[in-house]
């Protein structure tokens, strides 16, 4: 296609916008609405399963200390501890801790063990990069000399990953099921707005028109209508994402839970949306022709 | 140039518009097509552009065989057949000045050579006061006078016009069939369809008269008029 | 029975239609409007049915005052007036029986009184076999009849028939003509704008020239022809 | 309205959607996927609702018994307590089955306070009503005899309530957005078909047809649309509903938490859906033809 061509067709494009006025707006609206609630689904979502992520890191496994150790053992013990390939963080907590934690939770009558009575021993807390990892640095960390136990909630864990994965598959079937809802219901839109062109179609062959001279404009117009729909959910959304973002995180500093970072997440999203727009109205109003180009 | 043999055309509803016609017409003729209301007349002429085909039988225009065409090809022959509608068929949303310009812009016409050709043929037909009106802003004859235009802009080889004054005063018809005959002498075909007997009459050309969509008379200078 | 005084049209796009306007009809009247195309006697006309509204001046139908007519009496003013559109206007999605019937239903008629009547004036029309029918596949003047028909169909008051025989055969025009003088017999006022200068030459009727957007001529019994 | 007149609109309306053929499948299936989406989040929301609503009730008052209770005095307390105005149950829990437990969390080395030597109390276990109540029912028990202390998370529960009301109102948030979406969405398709109308209807109203006899088939059309549109997503939510209510429900079983069930819950989504159908598809067509109506 020659570039005066193609310049012809984008002005073409352009004024089939401008004087289909009302049918442009109800279409560009219906891209906006749909990816608004398809974006902030996926933000949502996508934010959610991060949680589960943070909450699934925030297995530890708890190493106890054998009451014989001398110091130089259980720096020893830290040091292995340490070099395990997938633990990320060994955090010492003494037995006085450890009772604290327990008459927190269970009530004053344990603070007779107070001091030397304290039946406790001192537990390293490890922090592992992966949480599927954890059953595997329990076993390594059992080996070592001077443990006295390992321990990292067992069953409760097990069961805790298996419902984070859950959460995580239904959300990822979620976002998936929203992405083909607004692929959809933009190509629907886009299909009944030109099924109303139908007879100008028509027109346009009869006058000699080849497909191409016809679908290029429509192709053009479609992307347009995508691209200016998605740029309203895209910039609702960014804002949105930005300053809710520094307030959430706000509120969980300190927690071992965050937000999604904006970068890359909500460019990717944006990116998403742009897509979905430009990709679904070009091709969308291309193969909606296709049958009218028949005659 | 065109040559249709043993034509037949049954529309999907069942009616048989086309029943057994055998025509051929030469470069540079004048044909008038002339017939009572529904006898195949239009059909007869969506055949030569294949805005319809033949149900049976042969329709070859110029080069192009329009039964096994390809629809690729269609476009290029469309190019070659200026046609003015019985419906006018102008596009809406374009105005009366791009109306026209698209059926050059089509062909891959350079811009100045489009919008000279389009004020010229304008002019022609009476409207370049209207250029930029749509054409729902158009009486019934200048919507028609747009339609001739537009079939004329790109001087094909072959004219068709179904009903090319019916909306027309008769002086307006006049002027129209002066031009008519002005492109006509200058090689291309026309076939018209009509129901003015005045301008058969007077206007002396070869007469093809439809009825029951078959040729039932085929007569070069003759008078408008058809048994029935 | 019709009045219209002093009646300006001007359309948004800034063409003025109409220029000063006076005329008068009586019920019972037959009435031809020519003039040249653009002349304005589409829009004469769709001010009769309140299509369009006069810029400035007054409109009388009947006991209708057409300008400051209340929105919701509109459809009441035009079930006494049948109109032939110059673009038919059929409904696409309903077949020929359907559109006659659907001006029948519209006014509450009951529906074996519907079923008589539409094939009746199908029938006078001369498309009773094509019933069944869309639109879409009928010829041009198999669409302008069915236009006919729908307008006399529920026997108006008065008759509107905007160029009625532009796409007829003569044959068929005059059997349409003979249909309207009938029904004119019978005490319709019909106005019918045509560019036929046959029919108004031979059926003398009073005849009004449109031009301009004035009438500048109104002669009863005159013939077709205006100045230009 | 005669009741004839009335069937004429309804058979004017079954055959417009016939006629209409491609475009009502068009209209009706944007209205169904647009409700299938909604009512999907709304089952999904709601449940995650009553899951918020279950993890709250959990949360229980623990009433520690003195040591000095007799047999006679812990059950005057415990009718004490079953007849304060929240509650609804009390459950026993004994020194050993408390120390039980915290063997299990806290590690073997409690084992020696086994038998005599156990330093806890037995416990009157106290579930509330309404989560609101449970800092009240803490506090009313706290004045009955022979209650050593009573404890109930404070701080931790209080929380946990808090982020509770945060997820309820979100997810409120969310289900009225998704409401309004629908509306939108469906709304925006009936007003685009009827666009592509516009001419019949100049049409119908230039042979003289009344507002109202022009809108009813269009209504009585809109509403046939939405209704057949909102069929699909209620059958498909029922099956998967009631299909999954019994795996989850087993899969729960012995657990505080359930999901909503399907008699009220499923039924008032269904009803839910078909309004929103129904309301919207004959409002949208009789508000979308007004302007065309002007002629
Ligand atoms: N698209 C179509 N589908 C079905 N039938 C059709 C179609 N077009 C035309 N017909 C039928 O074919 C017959 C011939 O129609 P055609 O339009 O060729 O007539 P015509 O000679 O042009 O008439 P007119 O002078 O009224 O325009 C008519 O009976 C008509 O009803
Ligand atoms: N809807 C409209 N908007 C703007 N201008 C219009 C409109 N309809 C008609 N006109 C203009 O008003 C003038 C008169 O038009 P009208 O249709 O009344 O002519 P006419 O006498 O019926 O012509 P014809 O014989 O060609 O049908 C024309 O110049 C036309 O361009
Ligand atoms: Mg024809
Ligand atoms: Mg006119």
């Amino acid at each position: 296609m020659k570039a005066k061509t193609f310049w012809r067709h984008i002005k073409e494009s352009l004024k089939s916008i401008k004087r289909n006025g009302w049918m442009t707006v109800a279409a560009v609206s219906a891209v906006a609405v749909t990816l608004l609630l398809v974006g902030s689904f996926i933000a949502i979502l996508m934010n959610v399963n991060k949680l589960a992520t943070d909450v699934e890191e925030d297995v530890s496994v708890r190493v106890y200390i054998d009451l014989a150790a001398e110091e130089e053992d259980q720096e020893a013990l830290q040091q292995n501890l340490e070099d395990i390939d997938d633990v990320e963080q060994v955090v010492f907590s003494s037995r006085d801790d450890e009772l604290s934690q327990v008459i927190g939770s269970y009530g004053d009558e344990f603070g007779l063990f107070d001091g030397d009575d304290n039946p406790l021993h001192d537990v390293f807390i490890l922090n592992t990069a992966a949480p599927e990892a954890t059953a595997d640095v329990a076993d390594q960390a059992e080996e070592f000399s001077y443990v006295a136990d390992v321990n990292y909630g067992g069953a409760t864990a097990d069961r805790l990953f298996e419902v984070m994965g859950t959460v995580r598959n239904v959300g990822g079937i979620i976002i998936v099921a929203l992405i083909f809802t607004a692929v959809f219901l933009i190509a629907n839109t886009i299909r009944i707005t030109i099924f109303s062109r139908r007879t100008e179609i028509e027109i346009m062959k009869l006058v000699g028109a080849t497909n191409w001279f016809i679908r290029w404009p429509f192709l053009i117009e479609g992307a347009l209508i995508g691209f200016i729909g998605a740029l309203i959910p895209v910039t609702a959304i960014s804002y949105v994402y930005l300053t809710g973002f520094d307030r959430v995180m706000e509120f969980l500093y300190g927690t071992y839970f965050g937000l999604l970072e904006p970068n890359p997440f909500l460019i990717q999203l944006v990116v998403l949306l742009l897509a979905i727009g430009v990709l679904i109205g070009s091709i969308g109003s291309s193969l909606s022709i296709r049958k009218f180009l028949k005659v | 140039m065109i040559k249709m043999t043993n034509v037949y055309k049954k529309y999907p509803n069942g009616i048989t518009a086309i029943n057994g016609l055998d025509v051929s017409i030469d470069q540079g003729e004048f044909v008038y097509v002339v017939g009572p209301s529904g006898a195949g007349k239009s059909t007869f002429i969506k055949m030569i552009y294949r805005e319809e085909v033949p149900t049976k039988g042969t329709v070859k225009v110029g080069e192009f065989d329009l039964v096994g065409l390809k629809a690729k090809k269609v476009p290029y022959l469309r190019r070659h057949v200026g046609v003015v509608y019985q419906d006018f068929k102008l596009l809406p949303r374009l105005t009366v000045f791009e109306n026209v310009a698209y059926a050059m812009q089509v062909v891959g016409k350079n811009s100045k050579q489009i919008q000279k050709r389009t004020l010229e043929v304008l002019d022609l037909v009476g409207l370049k006061h209207k250029v930029r009106m749509f054409p729902n802003e158009l009486s019934g004859g200048e919507q028609q006078r747009v339609a001739i235009a537009r079939a004329i802009a790109n001087m094909p080889r072959v004219l068709i016009a179904d009903e090319p004054t019916g909306n027309l005063d008769p002086e307006t018809a006049w002027g129209i069939m002066d031009l008519l005959e002005e492109i006509n002498n200058q090689g291309t075909t026309i076939i018209m369809a009509t129901h003015n007997s005045d301008i058969v009459n007077r206007v002396r050309h070869r007469v093809l008269a439809v009825e029951n969509g078959r040729i039932a008379r085929d007569q070069e200078g003759g008078e408008y008029g058809y048994e029935s």
